[in-house]
Parts: C-alpha cells; structure tokens; sequence
C-alpha cells in the first residue's frame, strides 16, 4: 500500500516537473508575448497541479491535502485573471510590447 | 522517498531560473511582468516540495503567502507599466 | 555533497543573478522587477535556513509591499519627467563605493564570526512554557524584547507621518494620491471582488497562528493592506480622505493597547510590559489582533502615498 | 453605488437590469460564502478544536467583505450539474496545459497565432468575468479585453482551429450550469 502510494507520488511529481520544463522550453522559443503568456500560464498551472496531486498522499489528514489543494486553486484562479491583465496591457501596446 | 522530493525542488528551481533568465533578458517589459506569476506556480511548488520533503508543515504557509503576493504584484506591476497614464 | 547543498547552491547562484541584473538594469522599472523577484526567491531562501517567520516576512514585505512602494516612486519620478534627469559619474561612483562598503561591512561580520556564538536560545526555549506560546519567535518579540516590538510599531505610524507631511498645507486632511488603475477593467474588478475576501481569511490565520507557529501581526497586517490596496486599485472603493473618523483610531489601536496592557504590567505585573502570571497569552493574541489592524491601516496608507487631493465634501 | 461606477461607458449600455435578488437570495448566498470561508479555515488550521472559535470569525469578517465587494447574485446552482461542470473544466485545463507543453517541445514550433472576436452571449458583468477565468485556462485561448458589441478579443496559439464554435459550445455548457442571464434588454 505505501509502496503504491510512494510510486502514485513519484510519477505524479516527475510529470510535474516536466511540464514546468515544457513551460520553460515555451517562454525560450515561443515568438511573441502572448504566446509566451499562453505557456506560462496554462503549462504552469498544470505542472504545480501535478505536484500538488503527487504530494496528496504524502500530508497528514484530510485537511492537510484539502490545504494544499486550496493553495493551487488560489494560484490558478488568480493566474488565470492575472493573465488576462497582462495579455490586455500587450494587446494595447501591439504584439512586440 | 525525501531525496526524491528534494531532487525534484532542485529541477523546479532550475526550470524556473531558466525562464528568469529568458524572460528577464528580454526586452519587452511585459515579457517581465510574467516573473512574478512565474514565482507563483514555480516558487509554490518548490515550497511545497520542501515542505513535505522536511516535514516542516509551516512551510506550506510560505506557499500561500507567496502565492498571495505574486499576484498582488503582478497587478501592481501592469498598474504602474510605463504608458498606462496616457491611455486613460 | 548532500543533495542539498546542490539545492542551496544552485538558490544562492540564482538570487545572486538576479540581484546583479537588478542593480545593472538601466531603467526603473525593470529594476523594481527584479527586486521584487529577488524578495520572492529570498523567502525560499529563509526557508532553507529554517527561519520561517522571516520567509513570511520577507514573502509579504520583500515580495508585495516593498515593490508597490517602489513602483508608486518610479510612477512619481515618471510623472515628473524625472526619468530624464542625468546623474553626474561622482554622484554614481560615490554611490557606488558606499554601497561597497556596506555589503563589504557586512560580508566581513557574516564570513567572521567569533568563536562562540553568543545565543539566548537555549534559554528562551527553558522558559517559553510559562507565557503559553509555542512560537520561540512571538515569545523573544512580545515577552523578552516587548519595548523593541512596540517601538517598532510607533516607527511605523512616524514613518506615516512623514509621508503624509510631504504634502502642501492646502490639501491637508485630503486623500492619498495613490493612483488607481488607468482603465476600468473588468477583469481587475473580478479579482479585487474575488482575493479580499480570501486574504482577510488568510491575515487571520496568519495573526492567530502566531502565538503556536510562524506567523504573526506583522505578516497577517500586510496581507490585509495589500488587500485593500487591492481593492483601492481596482476602484471598487474609494481612497479615503486622512480625516475619516474611523481611520485614526484604527491606526493607533495596536499601539495604544499595547502600551496600555504594558502600563497596566507596572501595577499587575511590578514592572512595564510585564505580563501577570496566567494572563500572558491572552494578553499577547489581544494585543497582536490589534496590530494586526493598525499594521495593515499603516502599511496600505503608506503604500497610498503623500496626500494629493483636498477632501472632498 | 461604487461599483457601478467600475463598469466604462461601454459595458454600461450592455448591462441589463439585474434579476432583483430577494432576502433569502442574500441570506442563502452569505451562508453558502460563509461555509467556503469556514471550509478554507479548517484547512488552513487542520481543524484543531483550540481554533474554530477564531475560524468563526474569519469566517464572518471575509463574509462581510465578499457581500460588500460582489453583492449576492442569483446563481441557480446544481451539485450534480456543477459536478458535470468541475470534471469537464479539470479535463480541458489538462488538455490546455498538455497541449502548449506538446507545441513547446514540437521540434516545427506548430504555431498559428493570432486574435479572434468571440460574440458572448452573456452580458458584462461577474458571470462573464468568470466564463473569461475558465477561458483563459481552456486549450489555446486567452482572452485580452472587450471588443466591439458583446464581443470579446481572445488570442489563439491556432487562428485555423474552430476556436469561435469551441468557446460556443463551452458557454452553452457555462450557461446550462450557472444559470442563463440572458440578455434582456
């Protein structure tokens, strides 16, 4: 059981980190800002997702998973506004900022 | 197991070093309002790794408070952009 | 070498970085970016030093409010066109050797520290149980260095003072002239309707959480004056004029029932700030609340900035 | 008072007269806040018993500012439809995320950015504001500001796509779970 557990919270947090690598590799070759935009936020958002997924087993109690799973709603919903905020100032200003 | 956790902080780190670099370097400022966001997903989990990790539970208070203030930065950064005043 | 230190390594080498690239950055604002960059990863960096208050701290001050301080100053030198004002080489280069010898001043104390470190400790740790804290740190700032802790929220209402005092005498008592989002959007409505009510649940738990764990009145009053600014921003509220009547009481309330429990200590306790026996950690959570709200007032009219506009009727 | 005043002139004119909410609306919206607030506390806390006193209160100060910042709306809401809704909204952001991660490492860069205007049926105001929160985090749009009309500018990693019936068929799926406040003006 803890082993099944253990290997649940490797593969989830590998699948994490990679896509906060994929994000990364976004920002570095990605043309403009709001492409660049794109990969931040949603590659991101899916990679802290994951590791949050992967560490659920890992914290003591219900509540303890239900903290930390608050934390990535907070960071999506606010990335997910805070977005549209900057992708409003690029669009105003043309692509090339 | 909290080898692991912690490798995978270090890769977090270095992933988001990389992209600091990128988006620093580059010279549009919206390209530089991202950092905060960036630290937002990016620092979250690297605290929350740590957190685990080490057995700290304060830790993942750091989280939320960074997770906080990132974005109250990134609004104070698109607020008080260069241009902003002339497009009222 | 221990995973960690690869860890910690590659932390220093990446806050180093970005320290270098916000001094050498040309123009303000990028500047302001990269420091408040470097105030985020600062407070993972507190973390691996197993400081979690300061990570706190420095998460609120260095990443959020720090940076909205600057970037209102870098707002102001623009508006003033002061963007085009050349520093002349001496100024730079005196500038430049001061600083040197302020990072060298302290490089010096950091790299050779005496042999035996003096520490208090061991002893705070002996006598935490009988305040009824569990957080070694509220114990040394409410038990054992009490005055510091309540001079340090008297500075803060100083340093109020003197921003507000920058302002001519016609618009006195008027409204802060902290500048509002230049478009209406609704997207920025949305969040400032949305994150409020969630911080202030967040600055509560930071100042109740306290007394047992890291966390504190320092760190719950700058979520809830990054909140409001938050919600200034966004112009669902109004800045309010300095003159409110509810506005000055709350910016004094954390001082003044500190001082009054401390007074109190001199005929409860034999001594000022004292605490009577038993009473210690009720005291101490009253009198954090209260600063919690004078710290937020404090931090969120500072950030607000000198007073610009007469109040209106 | 204060917060109409938020909305520009132009989002003004689309917006209908909102459905009057009734005393219970309110009390229901401020008890069900309340709940979440209390949910988040408990979470914060590990629902130790020495602190639910100070949850109650947290509880009822963030209330009180969420009634102030976005008076109770009527949001005629459904567990199971709302259920629907959370598991199809978790499976389009994997989607998104899996999506932007395949173009990053696509060694051609596969990329056809661009804007499109997208016509919302929903008039400006918090249900919108919320469809654009899920917008942003659906495969490949993002949207940056109000156009003309009811319109919305989004931008697209992938201008050929059928971007336009895509972010139709998820409003009509938005619309069918919170309720349709159809334009009545």
């Amino acid at each position: 059981m803890n082993l099944a557990l253990d290997i649940f919270t490797v593969s989830a947090v590998s699948a994490g980190a990679l896509f906060f690598l994929a994000g990364t590799v976004g920002l570095l070759r990605f043309p403009d800002s709001l492409t660049r935009l794109h990969a931040l936020t949603k590659v991101d958002n899916l990679g802290l997702g994951l590791v949050v997924l992967g560490l659920l087993p890992q914290t003591n109690g219900l509540f303890g998973a239900l903290k930390l799973v608050s934390i990535w709603l907070l960071v999506q919903l606010s990335g997910a506004i805070v977005t549209q905020l900057i992708a409003g100032t690029v669009r105003r200003r043309g692509s090339n900022g | 197991m909290i080898s692991f956790l912690l490798g995978a902080a270090g890769f977090v780190l270095m992933t988001v070093a990389l992209a600091l670099v990128v988006i620093l370097r580059r010279p549009a400022e919206v390209d530089h309002m991202m950092a905060a966001q960036l630290l937002g997903t990016g620092g979250g989990a690297i605290l929350l790794l740590l957190a685990t990790a080490t057995e700290t539970p304060p830790i993942v208070d750091v989280a939320l408070l960074l997770a906080l203030f990132a974005s109250f930065a990134a609004v104070a950064f698109v607020r008080s952009a260069p241009g902003q005043e002339s497009e009222v | 070498m221990t995973i960690f230190a690869v860890f910690d390594i590659g932390l220093v080498v990446l806050i180093l970085g970005i320290a270098v690239s916000t001094i050498a950055a040309r123009d303000a604002f990028a500047a302001v970016i990269g420091f408040v960059v470097y105030g985020l990863l600062l407070s993972i960096a507190w973390v691996r030093l197993a400081a979690v208050d300061v990570a706190l701290t420095e998460a609120a001050i260095g990443g959020g409010m720090t940076g909205m301080l600057m970037l209102g100053a870098v707002a102001r030198l623009r508006f003033a066109g002061g963007n085009d004002i050349s520093i002349s080489l001496p100024v730079r280069f005196a500038t430049a050797v001061l600083c040197a010898l302020v990072a060298a001043g302290l490089a010096i104390a950091v790299l050779s520290p005496p042999d035996a470190i003096p520490t208090l400790a061991p002893m705070v740790m002996e006598n935490l149980a009988q305040s009824g804290l569990g957080n070694p740190v509220a114990g040394v700032l409410f038990v054992y260095r009490a005055l510091d802790t309540l001079l340090e929220k008297v500075v803060l209402i100083l340093a109020l003072l003197g921003v507000w005092s920058l302002a001519p005498d016609s618009v006195w008592g008027g409204i802060p002239g902290l500048r509002v989002y230049a478009r209406r959007s609704s997207t920025l409505t949305f969040l400032a309707q949305l994150l409020p009510p969630v911080g202030i649940v967040v600055a509560i738990y930071m100042c109740w959480v306290g007394a047992k764990e890291p966390g504190g009145a320092f760190q719950g009053g700058t979520v809830l004056a990054a909140m409001w600014l938050l919600v200034m921003i966004a112009g669902l509220k109004r800045v309010p004029s300095i003159g409110q009547p509810w506005l000055r009481p709350l910016l004094v309330v954390g001082p003044v029932i500190f001082l009054a429990i401390g007074l109190a200590g001199m005929v409860l306790a034999n001594a000022f700030l004292a605490y009577p026996p038993g009473y210690a950690k009720p005291l101490i959570v009253a009198v954090e609340v209260a600063l919690t709200l004078s710290i937020g007032v404090a931090l969120g009219l500072l950030a607000a900035g000198p007073l610009e506009q007469a109040q209106q009727q | 008072m204060e917060v109409s005043s938020v909305m520009n002139s132009s989002e003004e004119q689309g917006r209908p007269a909102e459905p009057p909410v009734t005393g219970t609306g309110i009390l229901g919206s401020a008890i069900s806040r309340a709940a979440g607030f209390f949910a988040f506390w408990l979470a914060l806390t590990d629902a130790n018993s020495g602190d639910l006193a100070a949850g109650l209160a947290a509880a009822v100060a963030a209330t009180w500012a969420s009634l102030r910042l976005m008076p109770a709306e009527q949001w005629n809401l459904n567990p199971v439809k709302l259920a629907r809704f959370t598991l199809h909204f978790l499976r389009q952001s994997i989607v998104a995320g899996t999506d932007v991660a395949l173009r990053a490492l696509d060694p051609r860069l596969s990329l056809r950015p661009g804007y499109v205007v997208y016509q919302a049926q929903l008039p400006p105001g918090t249900k919108r504001n919320a469809f654009c929160a899920v917008m942003s985090l659906l495969p490949g749009t993002l949207p940056c500001g109000s156009a003309e009309g009811n319109g919305l500018t989004i931008h697209c990693l992938d201008v050929a796509a059928p971007v336009v019936e895509q972010l139709a068929a998820e409003e009509a799926l938005f619309l069918r779970t919170f309720g349709g406040a159809q334009r009545n003006d």
